[in-house]
């Protein structure tokens, strides 16, 4: 992860122009639909974010440093509601715009994705879906073809109306702060961290899915590791140490594709000895 | 023909399940098109209707796959018309194919992590048509995958493809869905690499101890975070203050913060 | 004339159930008092001691009105001895009478509001007297209420009584106690806009936090805040203890405060 | 509320004089009888409150704008068990007989409230209710006389007791208290703000009680709102809205009295349509 | 002569399970110990694998006394061989002896709290010779203990020494173990004594209530409270640097102890 | 306790040398197995804890008030898993070779001691007994002597493994630590009363077993006193007033041998009325 270490916190052109104008936020409205178009389990949405904010991130960045390390940074572990993400690219892009410290638009960044995706659930996979979809269901049992086509009418007006609302709103929001804290740029930064790593700390319990499911017979006593001996210690101990330790091997200049490996064969391994 | 039109919608509905989010991918909707390919609209309406409703609450949290709703409601519905079961009997059916594509699904997010790095590259080198191209490949590969899933036990009939099915080893699936729930940990890893310093420390264990212990979700968690960077930076401002001009605490600064937020 | 005499000891016992608290009202003390009242103390006395059983866990907690153990009390008693039912059946024909007057009484809480608004006013000018004054009106109101309440079913007879009470609608009296739910966060907003600073914020999210999601007690977050008021303190002390002197923190200089507190 | 943004932290008159002798604090103490004499769902004890302290208010604040402010300080949200409000009473009256900053009297007066009112229901309420009137009860069940007569005695000798005990124990307290905090009122001030503003987020989500009782019938599938949508938001999201809410137009310069009518209409309507 | 042999071997068990901890106390082991003592090594291993078993979750936590292991564990196998009894029979039998076993050293381990006093006083003079030596009164004491409790009643039958285990009052025993779970409060007492400062008074409000009312295990706790002292830790260095450059918060410094943690 | 408010927090000696060599440390590992040779309930293993320590305070502190003003300070209140031991001994042990503050030392070792409790426990009670017993057992149901003896070479390879190596992985640890803080020991001591008054806040609320067994038959209502008014005001009263019952009991200057008479007179009291 060297490279990486090579992402500086403030940008060589600090010249700040109000670059983006209604298209380009309506483009990247589009482009955000991409958001899960690289989905995989170590960085979730990091791909298709970055891809949503690229036009905006090359208006923004002319020179070639500052755009590679804003597209560096960006590619990072992400994750929100799909629905959400216009939010949080108005915000974002505000700040982009207005060269803030990466520091502070990464603690920002981190700091909302987590909230935002479990109200974006609630909101939209846990009620709207299920009313609209409920009550399409209840007219089609009836065989009348409306169901479906009520339903697809209904349910992307609430969805794209919320995408492009979401994105202005979240721009003039990103802007008008970003005005207000000019000013405090390093305690600002020093906040958005602190937010987004308590953020972090909370992922790292409630995301990492690593549990033993081991049981051993010992005589008649059955021990089941997991539950009795790793929850006793401490819930979440697992995922915490296996991020410590991929930290630690990161510092220790270990690529991120040698964890991956790594990861797989624990994976692989522990399932066929039959202990996870 | 009419398993290749099939596997057309199943790619695109498969596309639109990640990338589009329009839900035309739900049953509901799935339904009625297979119906009109296989020539029974009503039936195809109704099947459609009854594995909505059997998919409702299966929604994918914090990227965790249920059995797939896309595969679950094409086959679900084209062995309804085919077979003219009854709906109930469809869902039968559909759940084993909708569960292996589940976890083909988790193995492709697994294995997709290494693309995540070629990125990187890309980034680097601030090449952004770069970054545009990998982001296509996963539809693509999902347009293929679905349509072969869903091609292939309309051609053959259902029972030879669930043969096709159970050859790929239990372990193999399981162990990879395990790495894949492992594997956020190296994403996480590689944020702290960015943003970690030994006195950022305690926000961090505040914020996994609420949620280990406390069972907070993360929305709460991200409220004690943000009251904590609050007073963090109230109380820099009187550091700041009180420094060069040694006199008491002036409150009355803050105020001129109330109305900028 | 009894039922006078009965109207009369109700709207006294009203009177102490919100006003005085010498409890006077528990069905133990009115059970005997309605007996001697209506002639037969003993049964008065087994009645209340029944009826103070019935209502040992109906209290009001945070301003809640459980079914009302004054009209409980005495309309249970009084029926009880009238009809020579005993005590049990009493409560039966007590409870709805009870809950009526749970709803007025909910209705009166919720329509007294404007009051404060006028004490407001006095208290703007300074008018003590003028305060006084409106705080004699509401055990005044709800003397002739309880006088009513109490006065008519003995009056004509229960059944008829209870004709009156059904005539409300339900959705009146069901609003009415909604709004008076809501109604604390107007008194909390009045709070707010006196003691608000943004600065403040992160305490106001601490304690609605902990007991939103934490489901701490009062006491409890009263504790944290404690805790966290005490903290910043100290700290404001070491605030101003290095600003002059820049020199390092003088740890012992805190000792002084410990026997003041 | 403009007229409230008059209240000024600092007394005019500032001259600090003990005037306050036992006869005042025992008027003081049957006056607190009066407590709930003007409940009420929007500041409930506010105005018993307010009444029960009148006679020290007006020995202490000669200068009428000090007296005004004092009364309409104390004439907002109160609420505590009314068998411990004299220990409050003889704290506050200590602070106002020192002239403390207005903001201080209200942290500690808010502070206080919440956790008193616990304690109170818990000691009075739910333990010497029931074991005085169910002793009572036991003997009245024999026919015996003595059963309600002892229970008032009993009852009220800890009552009377407590409250003439607690008004001069909490006098003497806050006069104790107020003396080795005087030098130091700017740094009280702010740790009485602190813990009273905890207490009222806390009271917040403990005391509103804003809940729909809705429940959608979308096809065949019940999505019950509060329980399945706003609760997985956030637990109580409506009272905390609603308070913001009420806020942001007490700030606009709304009465308190139209927020009363707002929020009546909301019931009624609310419980019409059959939502609440 | 074999009961005696049993005693010295109870005894032996009964300093291990204290001190030492080598755990030769428990039943798989001191059964076939037994075994042999009684002639009938096979026997004893059964019985002492049953024992082992029985014992299996009962552990010394914070150091409550589960019904004692040692003496179940003796006289267990011993009745099992002397009886020819199953061993599951033999259970029955240990149990009593253990809880009385219990009992006892509870007892023990509240009457001697004043031991550590005179450890004071030794500490006081910087008597080390003397504290060596009052560290070795409890091994004793439990060695004799031990011998008694398993010696009696293979000496005299079980059934003679079950009434000698009786004539202790219940309130007694009862009484002494109540007092042992308060006594840890005098402990904390003189902690606080050394330890407590009203500027820490926050600190420790934290932790009683995170247990308290927050049901938080200690590792919980400890983690909080790191995590405010190094937030308070840093907080310190800023006010340092602070007060002499009068200039801004240097967030850089921090970095240094990056590698020393 | 007037004697023990002697303990200073500096040494006399300030003089800081390397004495402690390897056989010292292993000498006390040795010791380490009497740590529950004085066991009683008012400071549990503080006894056995000190002699543990004695011939390294011995060799460390030559001076004879810095000697007695370790050995009285390391005599209190003591109590973590015996296993465990000796990580704190060696930890502990650098420290004082260090010659750090008396406050710092008692800060980190009460620190250290609650939750190496509680993991211990979790880690050899509950889990290496149990696994190892229980092989044990089903090996000794077949009649094979092996399992007993398998038994005690398994278990007590863990056992004494496990003390030597953390003996001198404490000490290192501790060794290396106390370099990098040497200079700022006013913060540091700080920073260790802090977790160290966090940890006993949540003992006293822990490991105190202070409840009442009574229930008031109140005519029929039964009142249980301990669950429906004690917890009901606050859960672990009164082991928090007892506690602070005999802090201010000591600062009066009781001895502690007079509280713990009163201890056990409540305790028997309590118990022979019937209400503990
Ligand atoms: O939980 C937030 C978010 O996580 C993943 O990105 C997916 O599972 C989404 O469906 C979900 O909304
Ligand atoms: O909860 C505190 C307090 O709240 C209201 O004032 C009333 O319900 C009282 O009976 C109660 O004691
Ligand atoms: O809980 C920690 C510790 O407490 C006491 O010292 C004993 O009960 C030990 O057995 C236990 O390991």
């Amino acid at each position: 992860m060297k490279e990486q270490e090579t992402i500086t916190d403030d940008h060589q052109d600090k010249s700040v122009e109000k670059v983006l104008n209604k298209k380009d936020l309506n483009q990247m409205v589009w482009r955000s639909l991409l958001l899960q178009s690289s989905f995989n389990y170590e960085r979730m949405q990091g791909g298709g974010w970055t891809y949503s904010i690229i036009p905006g991130l090359k208006k923004i960045h002319t020179n070639k440093k500052d755009l590679s390390d804003a597209l560096l940074d960006h590619n990072q572990f992400f994750n929100t509601h799909p629905f959400l993400i216009t939010f949080v690219q108005g915000v974002i892009l505000a700040m982009e715009e207005n060269k803030e410290k990466r520091e502070t638009i990464r603690g920002i960044k981190v700091a909302l994705m987590g909230p935002l995706g479990g109200i974006g659930d609630a909101l939209f996979w846990l009620t709207l879906l299920p009313i609209t979809g409920g009550i399409a269901a209840s007219l089609a049992t009836e065989g009348n073809i409306a169901g479906p086509i009520l339903f697809l009418i209904a349910f992307n007006i609430v969805h794209f109306g919320l995408r492009f609302f979401l994105m202005h709103y979240g721009y003039g929001m990103g802007t008008r702060a970003v005005k207000v804290l000019k000013e405090s740029t390093q305690k600002v930064s020093r906040a958005a961290s602190i937010v987004g790593l308590t953020v972090v700390g909370a992922l790292v319990a409630s995301y990492i899915n690593f549990n033993l499911d081991w049981t051993i017979q010992a005589g008649e006593i059955p021990v089941n590791i997991q539950e009795e001996v790793l929850n006793a210690i401490m819930p979440g101990l697992l995922p915490l140490l296996y991020t410590v330790f991929c930290y630690w091997l990161l510092k220790k200049g270990r690529s991120p594709l040698a964890l991956i490996g790594m990861t797989v064969v624990i994976g692989l391994v522990g399932s066929f000895i039959g202990i996870m | 023909m009419e398993a290749i039109l099939v596997g057309l919608w199943a790619g695109i509905a498969g596309i639109d399940q990640f990338v589009g989010l329009t839900h035309l991918h739900r049953p509901i909707v799935t339904g009625p098109i297979i119906g009109l390919i296989l020539g029974d609209l009503t039936l195809g309406l109704m099947a459609g209707a009854t594995l909505e409703l059997v998919w409702a609450g299966m929604v994918p949290l914090a990227g965790a796959q249920p059995p797939n709703v896309v595969i679950g409601g094409i086959i679900g519905t084209a062995f309804a018309i085919l077979t003219g079961q009854d709906p109930d009997v469809a869902v039968g059916i559909a759940v084993p194919f909708a569960v292996a594509a589940q976890a083909i699904i988790t193995l492709i997010f697994t294995a997709f992590s290494p693309v995540m790095h070629k990125m990187d590259d890309f980034a680097r080198d601030g090449d952004t048509k770069g970054i545009d191209r990998l982001n296509y490949i996963q539809p693509v590969l999902f347009f293929i995958f679905f349509f072969v899933i869903a091609f292939l036990p309309i051609y053959f009939g259902a029972e030879q493809a669930a043969n096709i099915v159970n050859m790929l080893p239990e372990w193999l699936i399981n162990g990879l869905s395990v790495a894949g729930g492992i594997m956020p940990a190296i994403g996480f890893a590689m944020l702290l690499n960015i943003m970690f310093k030994v006195s950022y420390a305690p926000f961090f264990a505040i914020g996994f101890v609420a949620v280990a212990y406390g069972g907070l979700p993360i929305l709460a968690v991200a409220i004690v975070g943000l009251s904590i960077a609050m007073y963090d930076y109230f109380m820099n401002d009187r550091l700041q203050t009180s420094a060069p001009s040694s006199g008491p605490v002036k409150e009355d600064d803050e105020e001129d913060y109330s109305d900028g937020i």
